[in-house]
């Protein structure tokens, strides 16, 4: 293996020396490198463009399958796929009909039902609130209570309840919120730094697809 | 507002609807806008992928920016998951794109999550007010033992097992507060929704959708 | 025109020091040292039996990496989700429970497909196709189609490893509802207080990236975990040293970590 | 009642009352008492502090995922801009349904309301690709990297552009983000370039990291999430929208506050109960 490059070295040595021409020019005057490795970014576009595609291809095969086994609800697969090709034609072809079609599907409708979906965060999140935060020892009592303290004091109307929650909150969030979070990015980048490490020097190969020479040494 | 903006209204506030019956119940209500929002994205989506493509990397290629190429051929490689015999190729790509990854987040790591954050860790202690001492003393305390709290490699026990507990009760405090944080954002979505459904001529979607509720809880608890 | 970038000297030898410290303890390993870990994840001790417990009932574990891309700000929380999948997919393979993973952006399609049909290859269980499933381009249709996708197959086991956003209160909520089993893992700020507060196990900030290393059992990978806690130990003399000299009115480490 | 009854509480009942506290004031406007912070007074004399006849550049930095926040808060500062004599470029860096979305503020706010015309009181560039380079480049020379305004108009017949040739002729920025980098941005290329005075505000999420930028006097004040917005209406006596879902917000909140408490007392209840799992000796 130390003489000979071989196919599964290749994935690696792409990794390598891709990560190493992000971080280079990050640190050291070098302009030369520095306007390839925006070269390299800017290329990912189409990359990911290609990508896209193969999305467009997974959702739409999933659905053919469905609808040609007729498995349960096939009926809706008709609906997503008539959907889907509305929308790839109404945002593909550049003609001032179809620029309005689009504005009008993905402005005045899609989006909307979009924001909907996101909005349902809100909701479930007081259902986490609920269930997640039970005081069963100091722990979850700090965790509880600083949660209390912040949300009165961000209700518009906390302020007229207790004058004093503001001040409570920008305390908590100014010190032992801030420290935790420091020490949370602290090791969070450590983490990765390590994950980075192991995997340009070819340790971590899952990451690169590559499962079956993992064999666990005894 | 033209009976064509009406339409168009009370279709989008169906919709919506559709999806905030989840909050009900799981049906095919929900799973019918489930579909058309995952169809008419991932349409746009490869359109958009298509546009890409044809701007950010046909284009340049065509006005000579010969090393384009590699990105088309690495974009093309992405298919060959879809063939048995050359779905290796795929991890051509997927590395060129891991790396990146790798590469900035490893550079963006250092600066903003551990120098950024040392510089205003150092305080002093021995300031003129005595409440900023305190505050300060908070910081570098929470800081070390969270900091602790995360070691893998000794056993917390003895003289470290107070520095770890310590340690737990920051971050228990910290994440807390972040959550009360999180809900303020979040609850404004929920509000511009309603503000939309609210107006005209989309209320009158809402008594229909009541009206649906009411008639599935009745049926229910016939059957129960 | 100097080689260094004012500003950023710093954070160079800062970055050497970890990377570093990371590359000899690796290549110590390499060259047969042990190194063993005291501390132990909860999360990943309750992966078996949860998947035990899905192919009991008969009902199939569902998987997801988040909603980020795999170059991008949470690129690395991204890939170390897959990295993660990898080792469920052989759980699944060798106990014979049905995965599905839902992936958020088009690009994860392909490496997850690999890693999925990698591990059943790897524990010689025979697949038809890999289930790798990709609902459209951003969040709202990967949390609504990861929500129908959890209720229409009766998941059992839902786990949201890696680089969740807005996404994840979705879908946790969506499993909680359809009675599945949680295991998260994030390590994003902004998302880690939800994963505490609605999942059985977690694998919260650096745990996640340690998770991969201590699957893998390969002891240069564990020497990397070894590896930060010096650097820990570094970091925090640096701020104790620094506390010390600021108090007594002299503010050198703050210079220092300036330049 | 037992009091264990309250640990399963069914979470529609939660979901009801969530959707009940933010529905009902939206129908009737409870007016809620509402205090004005003092970073949000800070926005409001910036704006008011931007000479006669001055220009001040408004990026929406956010797309359709944060309308809810933010086009109340663009709304807001239009209103506020257009009933003074200055003058409202409009440029965004964040992506291609920035333009729209301001679009659909101008169609609510409506120019002629203040009677304003396009191309004298206020234009729209819509969006230029690029992120911080592009910002860079408007900064140092705005006619060298705009050409035509979002609807195909050459700058050069615009009026409004003539006083506009960089960073420099910008009496203030007013940045709208649903990205944290994007108020770094212009600080960055503007304001350490050409001194240039920056405000605006974010949606929540964001909110926290930028206070130190505020502190530290970079930022004049920055609005966080429709709680800024709300007292900026309130300031500038405009009220709509954000400050009617202020209400809202105030019930969610005690919803919230409501759900983690009742589950409190039902976990109490489990303690007392004798025969409970948990012995408390």
């Amino acid at each position: 293996m130390t003489t000979v490059i071989g196919k599964k070295e290749i994935p690696v040595i792409i990794v390598a020396l891709l990560s190493l021409l992000m971080i280079v020019p990050f640190f050291i005057n070098a302009p030369a490198l520095n306007s390839m490795s925006t070269e390299v970014q800017r290329m990912l576009v189409p990359i990911a463009g290609f990508a896209l595609i193969l999305g467009g291809l997974n959702v739409t095969l999933r659905n053919i399958t469905k609808i040609s086994k007729r498995s349960k609800d096939w009926q809706f697969s008709i609906v997503l796929l008539a959907t889907f090709v509305f929308f790839l034609v109404v945002s593909l072809i550049p003609s001032p009909f179809f620029e309005n079609l689009y504005t009008m599907a993905y402005v005045t409708v899609l989006g909307k039902v979009n924001e909907a979906v996101m909005a349902l965060i809100a909701v479930f999140m007081a259902t986490m609130a609920y269930r997640g935060f039970k005081i069963k020892n100091f722990e979850t009592l700090l965790f509880t209570l600083s949660c209390l303290v912040v949300m009165i004091a961000n209700a518009p109307i906390g302020e007229a309840v207790w004058a004093g929650a503001p001040g409570a909150r920008n305390w908590i969030m100014d010190y032992p919120n801030m420290a935790g979070m420091r020490a949370l990015n602290i090791g969070i980048a450590l983490g990765i730094m390590a994950y980075g490490v192991r995997t340009m020097m070819g340790h971590e190969r899952i990451a690169l697809g590559d499962i079956e020479i993992k064999v666990k040494k005894e | 507002m033209t009976s064509y903006d009406v339409a168009l209204s009370l279709l989008a506030s169906g919709l919506v609807l559709m999806i905030l019956s989840f909050l009900y119940r799981e049906s095919g209500w929900f799973s019918f806008a489930e579909h058309i929002v995952v169809g008419g994205l991932s349409g746009y989506g490869a359109a958009i992928g298509i546009k890409n493509v044809y701007y950010q990397g046909l284009t340049p290629l065509a006005q000579g920016q010969f090393w384009y190429i590699l990105a088309i051929i690495a974009g093309l490689l992405l298919f060959a998951g879809l063939f048995k015999t050359l779905a290796w190729w795929v991890r051509v790509p997927t590395a060129i794109m891991i790396g990146t990854g790798i590469g900035l987040n490893m550079r963006a790591a250092v600066e903003t999550q551990v120098t950024a954050q040392l510089i205003d860790t150092v305080r002093s202690i021995n300031t003129a007010s005595l409440t900023t001492n305190i505050n300060n003393l908070i910081i570098v305390i929470g800081v070390c033992c969270v900091i602790m709290f995360f070691f893998f490699s000794t056993e917390s026990k003895g003289a470290l097992k107070p520095v770890g507990i310590v340690g737990r009760y920051f971050l228990m405090i910290s994440l807390g507060s972040s959550f009360a944080y999180a809900v303020m954002g979040r609850t404004s979505l929920m509000i511009a929704r309603f503000q939309d459904l609210l107006s005209y001529p989309n209320y009158y979607t809402i008594f229909l959708a009541v009206a649906l509720v009411l008639y599935d809880i009745l049926k229910q608890r016939k059957t129960s | 025109m100097s080689l260094l970038i004012p500003g950023r000297i710093a954070d160079l030898v800062l970055f050497l020091i970890f990377c570093g410290t990371i590359l000899v303890l690796t290549l110590q390993a390499s060259g047969g040292k042990k190194f063993e870990l005291k501390r132990k994840l909860a999360a990943l001790d309750a992966m078996p039996e949860a998947i035990g417990r899905a192919v009991e009932m008969g009902r199939p574990v569902h998987y997801t990496p988040g909603g980020n891309p795999l170059y991008g700000v949470r690129g690395t929380h991204i890939q170390m989700g897959l990295v993660i999948s990898g080792y469920v997919a052989r759980l699944c393979a060798r106990l014979g429970s049905k995965l599905i993973i839902s992936v958020a952006t088009a690009e994860q399609i392909p490496l997850a497909e690999e890693i999925y049909r990698g591990a059943y290859i790897a524990e010689k269980v025979p697949l038809a196709q890999p289930d790798v499933r990709f609902y459209g381009k951003g969040d709202p249709p990967f949390g609504a189609g990861c929500i129908e996708t959890i209720y229409k197959e009766r998941v059992a086991v839902n786990m949201i490893i890696g680089g969740s956003g807005s996404d994840f209160p979705i879908i946790a909520e969506g499993a909680f509802r359809a009675g599945a089993f949680q295991i998260g893992g994030n390590a994003n700020v902004f998302m880690i207080p939800l994963v505490v507060a609605s999942c059985e196990y977690t694998l919260i900030g650096e745990e996640l990236f340690a998770a991969g290393a201590m699957l893998s059992e390969d002891p240069s990978q564990l020497a990397g975990i070894v590896a930060n806690d010096l650097s820990k130990l570094f970091i925090i003399a640096m701020i104790l040293l620094g506390v010390v000299l600021m108090t007594a009115g002299n503010s050198t480490v703050l210079q220092l970590l300036k330049i | 009642m037992k009091l264990e009854t309250l640990l399963k509480i069914d979470s529609r009942w939660i979901f009801l009352a969530f959707l009940l506290a933010v529905a009902i004031p939206i129908i009737r406007p409870i007016g809620l008492p509402l205090k004005i912070s003092e970073n949000t007074k800070q926005v409001y004399d910036a704006v008011e502090s931007v000479p006669d006849g001055g220009i001040v550049v408004l990026t929406p930095d956010f797309s359709y995922d944060n309308t809810g926040e933010l086009l109340p808060m663009l709304e807001t500062f239009l209103n506020h801009l257009f009933t003074k004599n200055i003058k409202v470029v409009s440029v965004s860096y964040y992506g291609a349904a920035s333009p729209l979305l301001m679009e659909t503020a101008m169609k609510s706010v409506g120019l002629e309301t203040y009677g304003k015309e396009y191309g004298m009181d206020f234009v729209n560039l819509g969006y230029i690709a690029g992120d911080e380079t592009a910002v860079a480049a408007f900064g140092a020379d705005v006619h060298a990297l705009v050409k035509v305004d979002h609807y195909g108009t050459p700058i050069s017949e615009l009026t409004i552009m003539e006083n506009l040739r960089s960073a420099e002729d910008i009496d203030l920025e007013i940045s709208l983000s649903a990205g944290m980098n994007y108020p770094e941005l212009y600080l960055r290329q503007w304001q350490t370039t050409f001194g240039t005075k920056v405000t605006g505000g974010s949606v929540g999420l964001i909110y926290a990291p930028l206070i130190p930028y505020i502190s530290s006097g970079q930022l004049l004040g920055y609005l966080p999430s429709m709680r800024g917005a709300a007292e900026y209406e309130l300031l500038s006596r405009k009220p709509a929208s954000a400050i009617v879902g202020m209400d809202s917000q105030s019930l969610v909140h005690l919803v919230f506050i409501a759900a983690i408490i009742l589950c409190n007392i039902g976990v109490l209840g489990s303690y007392l109960k004798p025969e409970g799992g948990e012995d408390e000796t």
